[in-house]
């Protein structure tokens, strides 16, 4: 038996975009447990919505994080249109689904780029950014900005895209799937990136589901679940595929991640070839009372948002739990056991986005 | 868009145990632990999910009232037990990973629990 | 196969335009509705104050007396929302976004709408 | 010293900003943006770096972290603060966990307005804090020597 000794990970860390620290307890080089500490972006937005009425509170919502942006503020408010009996018009139900899957797309390109850097192939990782520039330029082309979109609003959405527009976008849909297919073979079938990603942090079927694990991470061990298939927004009258890939490890959750892309260009195709004419908004008065969970998938896994009002302009309570705050327990379990090098890696592949964990 | 159905069951503090012990052999997963101050009580909801069914269970409590921990039955509870104790000041019972309140330092203590602060809107920058 | 797959992607590479933006010598990439700042016409504005109400940052401070209407472009977010409520649509967002800069300001603009002679409208602004 | 003016080393720290402008910091260093073109580097390490390009808003925890990184790098050294947030807590400034602002931890030589903060903006704020570090150099070299400060002059 050796002695232990903890090794501080973060919250200033080469792979690590935003701060997050993990005390690894380690037996000469392997971990044998982990101690997280988060807390590094705690702001407690969600007690603004004692003093932002709740019209308002979209804007705050919408900059929960800023790489699934346009989600939290569609998940805020379809919460809200719940609680208050909106019917929202079908375009902007449209609408919501076309700007989530590009979210969707952004935050995957994103992740397959960071990770590529994180076991150290930085040309993968260029490669990746320059695709999702692609996707940017869609979002800036029809939100008016690039990552924080600011296009959701309670009862539709603040803009319309013109059948032109989405006509264009589909042929340019062509173009980014052809980029990302080249992208993902290299992912899935490159041999250096097998070797590094097979049997790294593995986590059964078995714990993944009963330790609250959701999203890829939680596909990527066989449990399927996609909370598009609650049928929120429009998602009901598409035809949503839940890809899963059975074997736990970080190769798998790549690999449910890289053909997701496929998935969520698909369901643009669809809810194009579907959108009808029509208003985007309707008109809100009142406020709201009551209670309602909001559940959402946001790139990283199942989003619930938990409104409560009251009757009067401001809300009493939003709640909002993010991915990565219930994929943080099998994040420990996965690292138990591995060795010190893998640990970027595995931290990484929960896709970790602390800023909407910690609000 | 199809509202979904939520069910939520208000129980007492006593029984928590034993219904959270019927989810999780019933193989459901826990969804969040929140919590909420409503007026000088606060409501605690524990939230599960079995193939998209979802069921809230409700405790409501006093400032004072110590919550039994349910990471015996759910191992993940901890990181929503150590939230509300550290947000909200609400007393956890055995928790397996205790962080005593250093999870969310905040500059203010549980701040959830303090009343709000006045609006300062159009004040000068 | 793989050999064939790597000569046509560097081929590829070699005969394209590159992606980048060699940004300072070439323009921003920009769109129609980007949000960059917003712009405030003096000649339509009535002190409403609706937009210092809306703002989400309060970055909008209106000034009835002295006939001014500021905003801190270091609190303000770009989120569109004076736009959106605007009842003269005086405020409109213009593409160039805010230079970087060594110093916080205020920027002041002036109103100089002047409320025609038949009193129809109830708003506070004097003749 | 003149190969400083060169190739800038920049370290990025996330003082509880909302991703966004993080992001658009790694996408300015991309190939569509890629600032590597003025030979600068994103490097993890603060003591190889020569600019600080801090994002967020600073909450109670972030504090000492993003103090301690400002110190680790050597001086000459600027800060860039990126996005409102980093300016004024932006929307969060009234959140009871907010400082409101860099300047309130760290002396900051440029801001860069923006929410996100866009890559040209980022570049463009970047070429600002490139001359000020310049004149922090010839400060510095006019002092006395640059390469022998004592220990505890730095900061």
């Amino acid at each position: 038996m050796s002695k232990q000794i903890i090794v501080p990970f973060g919250p200033q860390h080469p792979v690590l975009p935003e701060p997050i620290h993990l005390d690894l307890v380690l037996e000469d080089e392997t971990v044998v447990d982990v101690i997280p500490s988060i807390g590094y972006i705690h702001r407690g937005f969600e007690k603004l919505v004692e003093k932002r009425e709740f019209t308002e509170y979209v804007y705050v919502a919408e900059r929960t994080c800023g790489i699934c942006s346009f989600v939290h503020g569609a998940t805020y408010c379809e919460g809200i249109e719940q609680i208050m009996k909106i019917d929202v018009p079908e375009r902007a139900q449209y609408l919501r689904v076309i700007w989530s899957e590009f979210s969707r797309l952004h935050s995957h390109l994103l992740w397959l780029g960071c990770f590529a850097d994180s076991f150290g192939f930085e040309n993968l990782f260029m490669g990746a950014w320059k695709t999702r520039e692609r996707v940017l330029d869609f979002m800036e082309e029809t939100t008016g900005g690039r990552v924080i979109q600011g296009t959701s609003k309670i009862g539709g959405v603040r803009r319309d895209i013109s059948s032109e527009r989405l006509d264009k976008m589909v042929k340019d849909l062509d173009i980014l799937d052809q980029e990302m297919k080249e992208l993902t073979t290299v992912f899935l079938h490159d041999d250096s990136v097998r070797h590094r990603l097979r049997n790294v942090g593995v986590i059964s079927r078995e714990d993944a589901y009963h330790l609250g694990a959701v999203g890829p991470t939680a596909r990527g061990s066989g449990v399927a679940i996609d909370m598009r298939k609650l049928g929120y927004g429009a998602y009901d009258r598409l035809n949503v595929p839940v890809i899963t890939d059975s074997c736990g490890d970080c190769l798998s959750r790549c690999t449910v991640r890289a053909k997701e892309l496929f998935t969520s260009t698909d369901l643009i195709r669809q809810a194009v070839s579907k959108i009808p004419d029509g208003p985007v908004e309707v008109k809100v008065t009142g406020a709201p009372d009551g209670e309602y969970f909001t559940r959402a998938e946001q790139p990283r896994g199942e989003l619930v948002h938990y409104l409560k009002g009251n009757g009067s302009k401001f809300l009493v309570r939003s709640r909002i739990r993010t991915p990565t705050l219930t994929n943080i327990p099998p994040l420990i379990k996965m690292l138990q056991g591995c060795e010190l090098a893998d640990v970027p890696v595995i931290v990484l592949s929960i896709d970790p986005c602390i800023s909407c964990t910690e609000r | 868009m199809t509202a979904q159905a939520q069910a939520t069951t208000i129980i007492d503090v006593g029984k928590l145990v034993g219904s959270v012990e019927h989810y999780r052999n019933e193989g459901y997963r826990l969804v969040q632990i929140g919590c909420t101050k409503v007026g000088d009580t606060y409501e605690i909801n524990y939230s599960f999910d079995k193939d998209y069914h979802f069921e809230n269970i409700r405790i409501v409590v006093s400032a004072d009232t110590e919550v039994p921990s349910i990471s015996g039955m759910y191992w993940n509870s901890f990181i929503y037990e150590n939230e509300m104790h550290d947000l909200f000041g609400i007393q956890v019972r055995g928790m397996n990973i205790d962080f005593k309140g250093t999870l969310f330092r905040t500059s203010v203590k549980y701040p959830f629990s303090q009343p709000p602060v006045t609006v300062t809107k159009g004040d000068k920058p | 196969m793989a050999f064939f797959e790597m000569v046509r992607t560097a081929l590829r590479t070699v005969l394209q335009q590159p992606v980048t933006i060699l940004y300072p010598a070439q323009a921003a990439k920009k769109t129609p509705i980007s949000r960059g700042h917003v712009v405030h016409d003096g000649s339509k504005c009535i002190s409403c104050s609706i937009c210092v109400k809306k703002c989400p940052s309060q970055a909008i401070i209106l000034n009835k007396e002295a006939k001014t209407w500021q905003i801190d472009r270091f609190r303000c977010v770009v989120c569109n929302s004076c736009v959106d409520t605007c009842p003269t649509k005086c405020l409109s967002m213009d593409t160039q976004y805010t230079a970087p800069a060594a110093a916080k300001g205020i920027e002041t603009f002036t109103i100089t709408y002047v409320k025609p002679p038949k009193p129809e409208k109830k708003d506070e602004q004097k003749p | 010293m003149t190969y400083l003016q060169k190739s800038p080393w920049i370290v990025h720290y996330n003082a509880s900003s909302c991703n966004g402008c993080d992001i658009e910091i790694l996408a300015a260093l991309t190939p569509v943006f890629d600032v590597e073109r003025f030979g600068i580097v994103n490097t993890g390490n603060p003591k190889h770096a020569d600019i600080l390009l801090c994002t967020g808003s600073v909450n109670e925890r972030n504090k000492v972290p993003l103090k301690n990184v400002y110190d680790m790098i050597p001086e000459p050294k600027v800060v860039v603060a990126i996005g409102i947030c980093a300016a004024s807590g932006g929307i969060f400034r009234e959140c009871y966990n907010v400082q409101g602002g860099i300047d309130k931890i760290i002396p900051v030589d440029v801001w860069v307005p923006g929410c996100a903060a866009r890559p040209e903006s980022i570049i463009d704020g970047v070429v600002t804090a490139l001359g000020i570090l310049e004149q922090k150099r010839a400060k510095m070299l006019e002092k006395g020597s640059a390469g022998s400060i004592k220990a505890g002059e730095a900061v």
